[in-house]
């Protein structure tokens, strides 16, 4: 599935990602790629990077990896349990978490997310999960990071409904908790948001990524970096420890 | 103290009306099918059914046609991908409407909090700038009394019936809960009416000896179920695993509806009991299911006298 | 990961600062006197203390000197009578004037709740056709924007350090207490700062045994003092017993502002650090304190791999 | 101290109380004499009761009398501790006390209870303790006993402040949670509260004591029930009940 040279594009997003951790302190995480994620860069960029589990757990040792957002092997060894009013009013709306992943089924150029609905709300074409906490992570946490799949029907111009606001048409509220998203890993490469206008820019392609086919996947007229680089390939030791130590089975990497 | 020990049935039968607002809550972990089961099993029916993550237990209910309605903050099968019998109702009012009322977890969580301390109102740090208060118009903006400062508020939840698993809990229903508490205080302290169901049924002084882990107290409590690996595919943690595989085979089942019928009436309908579904899933399943031991370390209360 | 342990001493002066807004919280139980000893002894000033009950500790911090302002919510040595110290100071400016904030336990409670979660403020079910709002403007009344429901409203607290003391800590700070838990998790997680004292340090593996028993986490802790014995004459559940005689034998000694600065110059100013305290207090008082066993019954969290 | 006949007036309190419990189901309780009163009914007219304490306890089995509010006696066999937001927010606030004791340092008619101060509140002749959680107790317990000494200056035609609301001018809003006062119990006698008026009734006198002597120790004209009675006087059974088990070295009681 989407081989790219000796790795998948999800082993390229996962080790970009990680990267994004370095120097980063404490990140709120959900499953899947996030997690393997924040748990390569523990081990590379960021020893230090303290973990928080949307399910309430901080500290976390995983002896696995985890299908659901929650799971025994979050809990039996961590240092903390915490119920979710603490959880979401303590560590979130407090203002403990520095970075945060979210997901997205539908993005903008200015990275307010939909994961609501397609079609109306009413009468929606497919019903998406909604926010579960996504939309006060994206309001809270003091910035975040999106991984997705890049396509036309994801990159639009328009979203469906927003479920998680961004940087709203680029007139973020400076007073508001966190300063929204930051970077976007997607399949094709990754992008930072213009400080002035808050649009998405991109910022690097992944290796053997044209820059024509960003724009046939996305729904606006991508706005490019001056300076847009290669994201440099996954090193052989981070392969290795996604393949080995975090996701041996393959679940989400392969 | 008297006890509230009841069979499933009768609790469920009791406590469980038609019309209610019922919430089995659990964050992934301890969530009750047993009971879920019960109540598609009674033909319970027109049920407000809340959860922060309705999961397969509500697509199982809401597919049996015991509910009018979800409110919740997360539509999905965890890990897995989409809660089809619930989308279907949704999305195609097949074989009928479903009425929704959408929140983020922060907003249930308080939702419920609001509940149990009998507030109007609950103001949270959320929803600035998103659809979520023009899709639900419960959602308001508010402001502080101290000054410009801008939040929403819910409003709060008060279920007819809560449905707490524990592992441990005593006859008159003080529940112990280790792992992964989620907002199951809270919505028990909400409710009207509290079913405690355990996978232990321990003495008073098993609860006693640890007052520090008990997370609802018998005073709320109107019945107490003994009804061991009761969450199944949930996981009740140091007792059994989250079974993975049946999550990743119910899409296939929620996705097609005759699959999802045959399903019912195999493991549902079908069955009399909790206990029945624990053997037919056998004792090799369950086996596969057993964590190893990592016990905590105890900790001295005193004696004082 | 980094070692927080520090000496008393060296926390204090690294974290407390002349003008700073404190709060040693515990509610009768786990009151770090400690702390409050050290902060006189380094002799710092202008400070705004906060407790929910100020109890004897907050008497001799008052008393000393280090204080511009009290806020509280029951002014009073439990059991015994009064804080006199104190009360010179409110009721006739002796030596100095005293500035009060003054909120019910519930209005405390919901401000560290509301500092803890940065909310503007909390609504509460009190103070109707009390006194309190028009002896503290801080407290206002509010109506809930679904109907004519009206509350009050308390204002965040948020710290400038609080201390909290556990039973056991990690040197990441890391701190799991037992027994009444009254509001040092909401005071630290509301604070700037926060100093975790222990009576005993253990290993980070103790901790992770048993994570539902934490309290508060490394995550925003600042230092970690070991300081056993740290609480007298409060408690710590499990390892020694209020001195109920020191809370009586206050009363005479606050009572007099001689017998009071005497007090001082030899338990406080005249020691170098708490562990002299403890051992002039000596091996008789403290073994007429120690408790009798009595273990909790340990639960499993399992492994899964 | 205050003997009457073989039994102290504090005995007598206690005894009155503990009485007033019989029916009741759950009671939020401080220490001193209600926390002996609440044990004796246990003991007596109400083996049911449900004891709440102040102190975050539910449950509890002291196997000794407290001096504190706050004792690890409370906590080592009990059946829940809970933090100070839950106790208050879903115990007291979410409707589950049906009475609770309260103490008064002035009272007046309507059962307005003054913990604050005696004098002015900015420049009071006595600091006293304040409110603790009596405000929030007064206003959500289903109902309210008062304990407290009766002398002409704690029962006062005007309490220099109102800590607590009780009846206020007689008018107490229906809708608030809870009923208000319903007894007071003093070292003189028992009172009730006028349904319709909402003020305080003498409903028995103590034996031994006259109604010349409330008169005399009650700041305003003292409303009388028409059927007037005597406290029935504490059974040798209650008395061995509070000296031999509850409080042995008469910390409270003698």
């Amino acid at each position: 599935m989407d081989e790219m040279g000796d790795y998948t594009a999800t082993e390229m997003m996962i080790v970009a990602s990680a990267r994004l951790l370095a120097g980063e302190r404490v990140c709120f995480v959900g499953v899947g790629p996030p997690n393997i994620a924040c748990n390569l860069a523990k081990r590379t960029v960021s020893p230090e990077l303290e973990l928080i589990y949307e399910a309430g757990v901080f500290g976390a040792v995983p002896a696995r990896l985890p299908l659901s957002i929650g799971d025994p092997t979050l809990v039996t060894g961590s240092l903390q349990v915490t119920n979710m009013f603490e959880l979401f009013s303590y560590f979130l709306a407090g203002g403990l978490v520095d970075v945060a992943f979210l997901g997205a089924s539908q993005i903008d150029r200015f990275g307010n997310i939909n994961t609501t609905v397609i079609g109306d709300y009413a009468k929606p074409k497919v019903r998406l999960p909604g926010s579960g906490g996504a939309c006060e992570i994206a309001i809270n946490a003091k910035k975040v990071f999106v991984i997705m799949p890049q396509s036309k029907r994801s990159f639009v111009e328009k979203i469906d409904f927003v479920t998680s606001p961004g940087h709203l048409g680029g007139d973020r509220p400076a007073h508001w908790p966190g300063s929204g998203p930051s970077d976007v890993v997607t399949g094709l490469g990754t992008y930072t948001f213009d400080p002035q206008t808050g649009e998405m820019t991109l910022a690097t392609l992944h290796p053997g990524v044209t820059l024509d086919e960003v724009v046939a996947n996305t729904g606006w007229e991508p706005k490019v970096a001056d300076g847009l680089t290669e994201t440099p390939a996954p090193t052989g030791e981070e392969l290795r420890l996604v393949r080995e130590e975090l996701d041996p089975e393959g679940a989400y990497t392969r | 103290m008297t006890s509230k020990v009841a069979s499933m049935r009768d609790a469920v039968a009791e406590l469980v009306r038609d019309g209610d607002t019922v919430a089995i809550e659990g964050f992934t972990h301890l969530i009750c099918f047993a009971a879920g089961h019960e109540i598609i099993r009674q033909r319970r029916r027109e049920l407000t059914l809340c959860r922060m993550t309705p999961d397969v237990i509500y697509d199982q209910m809401v597919g049996a046609g015991v509910a009018r309605k979800l409110v919740f903050s997360w539509l999905g099968n965890p890990g897995v991908g989409s809660l089809h019998a619930v989308r279907r109702r949704i999305e195609r009012a097949d074989p009928e409407p479903l009425e929704i009322e959408e929140y983020s977890h922060f907003g249930m969580v308080c939702r419920y909090v609001a509940g149990a301390s009998r507030l109007p109102f609950f103001p949270i740090r959320s929803y600035f700038e998103s659809d979520l208060p023009g899709a639900n118009p419960n959602i308001v903006p508010i402001e502080s009394p101290y000054g410009d400062d801008a939040l929403y508020a819910v409003p709060p939840l008060r279920p007819d019936v809560t449905v707490v698993h524990a592992q441990r809990a005593d006859a008159s229903g003080n529940a112990q809960i280790w792992g992964l508490v989620g907002c199951q205080k809270e919505a028990a302290f909400a409710a009207e009416r509290v079913i405690v169901v355990c996978e232990e049924l321990v003495d008073e002084s098993v609860i006693r000896s640890d007052p520090n882990r008990t997370v609802v107290p018998g005073l709320i409590v109107d019945a107490v179920v003994v009804e061991p690996r009761g969450c199944h595919p949930s996981f009740a943690q140091g007792y059994y695993d989250r079974d993975n595989r049946f999550y990743l085979d119910w899409d296939a089942i929620g996705r097609d509806p005759e699959a999802f019928d045959a399903w019912l009436k195999e493991w549902v309908y079908g069955l009399e009991s909790h206990a029945d579904y624990v053997e037919k899933l056998g004792e090799q399943r369950w086996a596969a299911l057993q964590p190893g031991e990592a016990w905590s370390e105890p900790v001295n209360y005193g004696t004082y006298d």
